[in-house]
């Protein structure tokens, strides 16, 4: 216990100092590096302790009796609501306070009368608690370390915004300790808490800049989590006073008899998906990109969104088959099929990483949904990959910009010759991002049987054309950082030691990810759905059981060994390109200039015009602004999606509380 | 294996009056198909073997004709197609034209008529063949590499002054 | 923010077009935003030729303005010359001149058939519509002794006569000819796959055509009634034909019109056999040109203007040509606008592009 | 609208004999009338050089000295203007045209024998009259 | 011979223009022929089969004022009276500034 | 790895160039004839392969030409996992990572017509992916699995069971067989408005490395189209063959008598048949299977 409570409370001593050291100083910079690596080392150390000397079989459950606490969560809520009054107030956006104050004062209300505990306790560790874990704590503190770097280089290249990068970086780890607290809670109080408390703090961190845009955005992200938080707290009550259970675990009890969890399930799905910026959304999510890039990085790969698809993950055994179950399905695909296409149509870097990013949320959500083991191990290991490689590619995307001063895909043009480093990095990152035999498409694979399994039609076709638009935006990408013209030269990229310390450890995690997934599998997803799906034998498991194909054994055959060899010799193959490409490179041949329809004027850079000057030629990427625009099709999307959750929660809402 | 089966062909219309090019158009069409020899037209120098090219150089032009040239992949031979590739054609005493297609990069068979007949063009790339295939066989060797526009400048150069001091000297 | 848009070099060498036509393109995606057009690689300056050779020499270089309407270029320079020394040919070298002209103009079409096929990646369109056309090439051989540079036209008249038994055999041969378009013209002019592919690609407006001075059946696929035919030089006063046109305005109406003009044509040249007067060939000519004469004439393409400055001597001061490529290339340039990459081919095709007699 | 209505056409082509002319395993289809190259009877010519006179591209060159007469069919572009214009009808256009090659070749001419006994006639004749009529103006001259 | 033919003055071109542009005229060409050692520009307009000609003489050095706010089309013509003959001509819309063909010899018509 | 497997993938190996260019000889002969020509000799497409490798190399940069390279080997590895009996979505995989490649080459030689031809590769993987893998998911519903050997162990050939899968399937192949209407980033016919597209750039040999990648990639769409028809009855090779005469000679036909179409019509076509015949045939096996 005392590991995961300092797993919990170190990272929020570091923010408490953090906040008070002002100015960039080496001191500061130290006292971030200490609590990273600490965070770091302590979550490595958590999940090995925790596999040696505990029983996360059935899970380890920590702190029963917890009154004192519970105060002194309740006078913490009551800051919270404070501070976002006070913004409110401040910047004349009053519906949120309603919003807040909708969340808040029922907690308030439970704790202090203590309904919000039972005798069970509020701490629980099991696998997927230390999946999460060892996620948040290797890829948040190695963004926190990118952080210093980063954020010191940005305010030299925006001077306009006033420095306030200790309140920056005191805001990140105070979000690190949040996201630890949410994930190993079990009491839904407690997990409200820290829910609240990411909520406020991203609104913070997406306002940091203070400009009119990010003060809208941030107020737009803070409304729709805050939303979500409203629906999180029905279901609480529901739970409390209807069910008289406080604990997740409690809930998924109940699993088997899904017309009596329907409410409180699709309510706290509902808050999922706000969280998780899937579908009518995910306005959030984008406009969240006007934070500086170790927040979009952290708020948008690593953690914050993650919670939502950890409660999905979490719940999915009594999703299988029910109406929130499908809600969740549909809402996660068609966000998957819609946001990738979405995510053609723009060029600012990090806009395509951030509808990617709300496109693999809707993958997730979608496995989550469904509600079937294999898409469970599906999500999951989904979950993992996309941590570690999107949070490489914002990391570089923000280095590239601190380098050249753009962030604009079309600008990383032959970025392979002159940022070389930076190009391998995010070489490696879009290879994760779509192609196989990296991570994120093996669990692509095993999503796509385990939909099929279910017999959801519209999940598979989801999935199959969203996967091919996901190709697109991420191919003609790496495709810009292959043009390389004649005569280009290696530029010197002024990344800070700190942000390749961060970048580094991550694009060889990734690597090896795609070798040791099948130990991650055996070790820890497998044992976890085998637990979490134990107790809730619906009728599809029960099918798909039958035919064989479920169940441990049904999931590793989904991939089998033989693949898995043939996908590390291909691993190799890619691994030896550089190596191939120096050989064939050191075989001297006749160069010859690019074709440009004969009339190059002596480079591969310019022709001569219709003037008969030398003009040069740019080559832009395809965006199909006119077919999946974004003026276009969001609207649609929105309303179509807003539609659906609407009348799937009416329905849920009227199933569960009145049948 | 040789290379003569599978003759790519790329057409250029230097300056032409547009009658051999329609000619040249034509020989691919059902009537004379020179497809029957494995030519494809293809369009792309890198691609191609063959380089047809059609009218004189003038100054405009000449630019391209050179880099199409250079494109292409060795072996490769240049056929020069009717009159005006040949020598400037009627052409010849037009202010920009500077001569046929010898002019800016070497030819390996002169095709004569105006317009070039589609029967002609297949006697021209039946002979250029036989060129393609001794090239290749001497590529293979390591003796042979084919000029590129710019040697054959120097080249060129080179033969005029020889024969300008001749001139010379005869005036002498 | 980089910009989303490419800028592109198209042409001069290019394997839809063999003309060396060079574009800028501007595009975003594959909509050309912005396309500014250059000529000039195969600008040869023969109108100077004029200072070189004599005014009877310059016939043979009026008939290598173009390979494709040799016959018309021919045809107009001769007849400037002919009006400014007041020459009238025979009945039966206008007849002949006729015939000929109809003939070109048929060949013509269907190789710009052939070509509009080729552009939008209909290979064996292309095929069909010149394996058509050789029966016309044929023809023009059977008459003149050559395939595409005829050399029979001479001031006065013709240099050569055609025998009428000759003549008579292009009778069956035009039918079949007819026919074989008439197969084709289903696949332009009714497939909806091929629609989809010219409907609606490059708009001109009538007013817009009238205005840019646009020629021939591009200006006629707008709508206009316009043919310099009307205007009854050679024979085609005693001919009996109409005026296609079209109220399309776009590449779909260039070829409507277009695949008509060939059956006109067809019909004319049988007039032409059928009434063919018996006399001479040609008039003798004396003495050298002098004064000044602009001749319109209706080639392929649409209407040339051929332009005659003589001086009583035996080398003329300045010839000039007008050709329809020429006045059409402002228009092109207007629909290229916003048109998609794929486009392009067919639009540049559409004005029928003779880059030879616009640059000369 | 028909969909697709090439299909019979390209059918009806599949089973038809292909319309590929021979050549070059046939004959060259060559018209009467077709413009080939042009061909020189020296039994004929005088070397008068109207043709080189006539030429548009200068193609021929008539050596009186050598009695030969040359063309450079890589520069005649076929218009059969020296035909027309040849006093002699000595010259004529062959249907069959010229093989491509790998060099420019010029295709000399020389005067038969007969008709170089012919021209030196002529010449001699030419010479004599010239004489008398010299010796004609000295006399004048003289008287 | 020229049908319709009119000679105006360099100074009264432009009105005179305005003139025909407004009886309906469209342009079908414009071109010039060097005499002696002025110019000779030829403006040719038409209306269905009317022809209308205007001549105008340019002497050397002279500037022509560009046509194109009236007649759109009329720059290629422009440009190329001001490539071949080295006539200035004010104010094209599109001025390719003698690089619509790039000839060996410059203004090879002067 | 059974000895069949074994065999199978080194007949592919070997054979499946000249197998393939003996094919397309035979289609570029039909062609010909439809347009009333004579046509090419049978082997013309393996003489090409052949002078390429004979040619000179000349690159662009040296990326170019390892990338075209990698292109090809994971063409023909693809290849080799679906011979071998192997996971079906894997091969799909693999062969999309081949793609790729392809198209990184062709980015990165910075020309104009390479790049419009990588873009258009790109929109045709993204048209023809869904149906793909929603073939697999078609054979995995009624076969039970995604492995191939498991898919021709059955008893009665699944085009019975997959008719729309097939159809969607036929307009991949047109996509991947590089058949007018949908030859959209390179083109076999000379006369489009890019310059064979995202192979523009490559010369002599590296042309030749794309090439044959092209061969063994068709081998292997050719092969997942006899998956239709292959059954555990020996006899059914001959249904196989019967079954890819009669596709090449539709392909062939096709390629002749339509125009190229524009980027969207094939993106809506492709996406609209696979939503249709596959997402249809979907339905109906998830609905026969419970
Ligand atoms: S290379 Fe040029 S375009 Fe690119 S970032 Fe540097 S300065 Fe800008
Ligand atoms: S082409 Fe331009 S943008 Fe690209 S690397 Fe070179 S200089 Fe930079
Ligand atoms: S040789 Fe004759 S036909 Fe050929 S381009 Fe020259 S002038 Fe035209
Ligand atoms: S597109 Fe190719 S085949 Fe067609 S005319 Fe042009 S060069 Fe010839
Ligand atoms: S459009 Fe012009 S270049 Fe093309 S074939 Fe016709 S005449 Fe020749
Ligand atoms: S318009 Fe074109 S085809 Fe007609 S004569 Fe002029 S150049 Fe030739
Ligand atoms: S060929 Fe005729 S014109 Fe020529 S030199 Fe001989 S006789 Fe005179
Ligand atoms: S045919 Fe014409 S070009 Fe040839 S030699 Fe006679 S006059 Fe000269």
């Amino acid at each position: 216990m005392s590991v995961l409570s300092f797993l919990i409370l170190f990272p929020f001593f570091i923010a408490f100092v953090l906040f008070f050291l002002k100015k960039d100083s080496l001191v500061r910079s130290f006292i971030v590096f200490i609590g990273a690596a600490g965070e770091l080392s302590l979550s490595v150390y958590f999940a090995i302790d925790s596999y040696l000397y505990h029983d996360i079989e059935m899970g380890t459950f920590y702190l029963s009796e917890t009154h004192d606490l519970d105060m002194l969560i309740a006078a913490l809520e009551l800051c919270l609501m404070l501070v976002v009054f006070f913004l409110a107030v401040k910047y004349k956006k009053y519906p949120v306070m309603i919003l807040s104050a909708l969340g808040t004062i029922p907690a308030l209300y439970m704790d202090l009368t203590g309904k919000s505990t039972t005798m069970a306790s509020h701490i629980k560790v099991d696998h997927l608690t230390v999946i999460m874990v060892l996620v948040v704590g290797v890829v948040g503190s190695l963004i926190c370390m990118y952080a210093v770097g980063y954020i010191r280089d940005y305010h030299r290249h925006h001077k306009e915004f006033r420095d306030r990068s200790g309140y920056f970086l005191s805001l990140l780890f105070a979000f690190l300790g949040a996201m630890m607290g949410l994930i190993s809670s079990d009491n839904l109080t407690w997990m409200f808490f820290f829910w609240e408390v990411t909520s406020v703090c991203s609104f913070l961190l997406i306002g940091y800049s203070r400009t009119p845009e990010a003060v809208h955005n941030s107020f737009r992200a803070l409304w729709m989590n805050l939303l979500g938080g409203c629906a999180f707290m029905a279901a609480i009550i529901f739970c409390i006073y209807v069910m008289e259970i406080t604990n997740i675990s409690q809930l998924l009890v109940y699993a088997s008899l899904p017309t009596v969890t329907v409410f409180p399930v699709a309510m706290l799905a509902f808050a999922a998906l706000t969280k998780s910026a899937q579908m009518p959304f995910s306005g959030w999510l984008l406009g969240a990109m006007v934070a500086p890039t170790p927040s979009s990085a952290l708020l948008h790969s690593a953690t914050m969104v993650k919670a939502g698809v950890y409660l999905l993950l979490r719940l999915s055994p009594m999703m299988c088959g029910t109406y929130a179950g499908t809600m969740v399905a549909v809402i996660g695909g068609f966000t998957f099929f819609a946001a990738s296409l979405l995510a053609i149509t723009v060029s600012d870097g990090k806009k395509v990483l951030a509808y990617s990013t709300v496109s693999n949320l809707g993958l997730i959500t979608a496995a989550a949904g469904c509600g079937m083991e294999e898409a469970v191990w599906a999500g999951i290991m989904l979950l993992i990959f996309h941590s570690v490689t999107k949070s490489m590619m914002f990391m570089s995307v923000g280095a590239y910009e601190n380098s050249t001063g753009s962030r604009d895909v079309e600008d990383m043009h032959g970025m392979i010759v002159r940022y070389p480093r930076l190009a391998f990095i995010m070489t490696i990152g879009i290879f994760g991002m779509s192609v196989v035999p990296m991570g994120m498409c093996v669990a692509k694979w095993a999503a796509l049987r385990a939909f099929i399994d279910s017999g959801s039609v519209y999940l598979t076709l989801f999935l199959c054309f969203g996967s091919a638009s996901t190709i697109f935006y991420w191919i003609k990408w790496l495709g810009k950082i292959f043009s390389v013209s004649r005569g280009s030269e290696r530029h010197k990229d002024n990344v800070p030691a700190v942000e390749w310390i961060a970048m580094y450890p991550l694009a060889i995690l990734a690597m090896v990810l795609c070798l040791v997934y099948p130990l991650i599998s055996a070790l820890a997803v497998i044992p976890y759905i085998q637990n979490a799906f134990s107790g809730s034998v619906s009728r599809l498991v029960t099918a798909a059981f039958e035919s064989g194909s479920a169940g441990g054994e049904g999931i590793i055959a989904a991939i089998s060994t033989e693949d898995f060899i043939i996908m590390g010799v291909m691993l190799i193959c890619i691994c030896l390109l550089p190596v191939a490409m120096k050989m064939v490179n050191s075989v001297q041949e006749r160069q010859v200039l690019s074709y440009m329809s004969g009339f190059n004027s002596g480079n591969d850079r310019s022709f001569y015009d219709s003037h008969g000057e030398e003009k040069d030629q740019w080559l832009s990427n395809w965006y199909m602004n006119g077919l999946f625009g974004e003026k276009r099709l969001l609207p649609f999307c929105l309303v179509l999606s807003s539609a659906f959750v609407i009348s799937m929660m009416t329905v849920c809402a009227i199933g569960g509380l009145f049948i | 294996m040789r290379i003569s089966k599978s003759p790519w062909l790329l057409h250029y219309d230097g300056s032409s009056c547009n009658g051999c090019d329609i000619e040249v158009l034509a020989s691919t069409t059902p009537r004379f198909d020179v497809e029957r020899f494995g030519i494809v037209n293809t369009g792309n120098p890198k691609h191609a073997d063959i380089f047809l090219c059609t009218g004189g150089i003038n100054s405009q032009n000449e630019d391209v004709v050179r880099q199409i040239y250079d494109q292409m992949p060795d072996p490769k031979v240049v056929l020069a197609c009717g009159i005006c590739a040949c020598d400037g054609g009627i052409f010849k005493d037009c202010y920009n034209i500077l001569g046929g297609t010898d002019t800016v990069i070497p030819v390996d068979v002169y095709v004569p008529g105006c317009a070039v007949r589609p029967e002609a063009l297949i006697d021209g790339v039946i002979k250029a063949l036989k060129i393609l295939d001794e090239k290749a066989e001497k590529m293979k060797r390591g003796e042979y590499k084919s000029l590129t526009s710019a040697e054959y400048a120097e080249k060129l150069k080179g033969m005029k002054t020889a024969s300008d001091k001749e001139k010379e000297d005869e005036n002498a | 923010m980089a910009a989303k848009r490419s800028v592109i070099p198209f042409g001069p060498q290019h394997p839809v077009l063999p003309e060396p036509i060079h574009i800028d393109l501007v595009t975003e995606d594959e909509k050309v935003v912005e396309a500014i057009p250059s000529i000039g690689f195969v600008h040869r300056g023969l109108e100077q030729l004029v200072t070189k050779k004599d005014f009877g020499e310059m016939v043979y270089v009026a008939e290598r303005i173009c390979g494709i309407c040799s016959f018309g270029h021919g045809y107009g320079y001769v007849k400037t010359i002919e009006h400014i020394m007041g020459i009238e040919p025979t009945d039966r070298a206008r007849y002949i001149r006729t015939m000929l002209f109809e003939l070109s103009r048929m060949h013509s079409h269907i190789l710009w058939l052939g070509l509009m096929a080729d552009a939008f990646g209909f290979e064996s369109l292309f095929m069909e519509t010149w394996k058509i056309r050789e029966k016309i090439l044929d023809m023009l051989e059977a008459a003149t002794g050559g395939r595409v540079i005829f050399s029979i036209m001479r001031i006065g008249g013709l240099r050569k006569d055609v025998p009428d038994d000759v003549m008579k055999g292009f009778l069956p041969e035009l039918d079949k000819v007819v026919e074989g378009i008439k197969a084709c013209e289903a696949a332009f002019l009714s497939d909806p796959a091929v629609l989809g592919r010219l409907k609606g690609v490059g708009y001109i407006s009538k007013e817009d055509a009238i205005a840019l001075g646009c020629e021939g059946p591009f200006l006629r696929a707008s709508g206009v009634e316009h043919d310099n035919r009307m205007r009854g030089y050679a024979a085609y006063g005693d001919m009996d034909f109409k005026i296609i046109t079209s109220d399309e305005g776009d590449s779909y109406g260039r070829c409507y019109v277009r695949i008509h003009e060939i059956y006109e044509s067809a019909s004319i040249v049988r007039q032409c056999i059928e009434k063919m007067p018996q006399e001479g060939i040609y008039v003798p000519i004396k003495g050298f040109p002098n004064g000044e004469h602009m001749t319109v004439i209706e080639q392929p393409r649409g209407g040339a203007c051929y332009y005659v400055h003589a001086s009583g001597k035996k080398f003329i001061e300045r010839m000039r040509v007008r050709t329809p490529t020429f006045a059409n290339i402002p228009a092109l340039a207007k629909t290229l606008q916003g048109c998609d990459v794929a486009d392009v081919p067919i639009l540049v095709v559409t004005i029928d592009p003779c880059i030879s007699c616009t640059e000369r | 609208m028909t969909f697709a209505n090439f299909t019979k056409t390209e059918l009806k082509n599949l089973f038809r004999k292909p319309a590929t002319d021979k050549y070059p395993n046939g004959p060259a289809s060559l018209k009467e009338s077709t413009r080939g190259h042009v061909s020189n009877n020296m039994d004929a010519c005088v070397l008068c050089s109207v043709c080189q006179m006539r030429c548009p591209t200068g193609a021929i060159t008539v050596d009186r000295k050598a009695q030969t007469w040359t063309i450079r069919p890589f520069s005649c572009i076929q218009c059969r203007r020296c035909v027309d214009n040849c006093p002699k009808k000595s010259l004529s256009m062959q249907k069959e045209y010229t093989e491509p090659d790998q060099i420019k070749k010029e295709q000399v001419f020389d005067l038969s024998d007969r008709q170089k006994e012919v021209l030196a006639e002529q010449a001699r004749q030419a010479a004599e009259r010239a004489k008398a009529a010299l010796e004609a103006g000295k006399k004048k001259s003289s008287e | 011979m020229l049908d319709g033919l009119e000679i105006v003055e360099l100074t009264g071109l432009l009105n005179n223009i305005k003139a025909v542009k407004t009886d309906g005229f469209s342009l079908m060409q414009i071109c010039a022929t060097k005499i002696d050692e002025s110019y000779e520009i030829l403006y040719t307009f038409g209306k269905g089969y009317d022809i209308r000609n205007l001549k105008t003489v340019v002497r050397e050095g002279e500037h022509v004022p560009s046509i194109t706010d009236m007649f759109e089309a009329a720059y290629l013509y422009e440009n190329e009276i001001h490539d071949l003959f080295g006539i200035a001509v004010d104010g094209i819309n599109h001025d390719y500034k003698g690089t619509l063909y790039r000839t060996a010899e410059e203004t090879p018509f002067r | 790895m059974t000895e069949y497997s074994m065999i199978s993938v080194i007949i592919y190996l070997i054979f499946a160039p000249f197998i393939v260019s003996i094919l397309s000889g035979v289609d570029r002969i039909v062609t010909a004839r439809m347009q009333g020509r004579c046509g090419p000799r049978l082997l013309q497409p393996w003489f090409d392969l052949i002078k390429l490798f004979s040619k000179e190399s000349t690159a662009v940069n040296g990326i170019q030409k390892i990338l075209v390279m990698a292109h090809c080997f994971f063409a023909i590895f693809s290849g080799a996992i679906f011979f071998a009996g192997g996971d079906i979505l894997l091969v799909l995989f693999a062969l999309t990572m081949a793609e790729v490649f392809l198209i990184l080459g062709a980015y990165s030689v910075n020309a104009a017509y390479s790049e419009i031809g990588a873009q258009r590769e790109l929109l045709q993987m993204m048209a023809y992916e869904p149906m793909t893998l929603l073939t697999a998911a078609g054979f995995y519903l009624s076969a039970g699995s995604f492995r191939v050997t498991d898919i021709i162990s059955g008893n009665v050939p699944l085009i019975l069971k997959m008719p729309g899968f097939f159809i969607g399937f036929c307009f991949v192949l047109v996509v991947k067989l590089r058949k007018s209407p949908f030859d959209l980033a390179t083109s076999h016919h000379a006369n489009q408005e890019i310059i064979k597209g995202l192979t523009g750039d490559l010369s002599g040999p590296v042309y030749g490395f794309s090439l044959l990648a092209e061969l063994y990639e068709e081998a292997l769409m050719l092969g997942m189209a006899g998956l239709f028809f292959l059954t555990s009855d020996r006899m059914s090779i001959i249904a196989v063959f019967i079954a890819i005469a009669v596709i090449m000679f539709v392909m062939s036909l096709i390629d002749n008598i339509f125009p190229r179409v524009k980027w969207e019509t094939l993106l809506k076509t492709e996406w609209i048949v696979t939503f249709f015949a596959g997402g249809g045939n979907l339905i109906i096996l998830s609905l026969i299977r419970k």
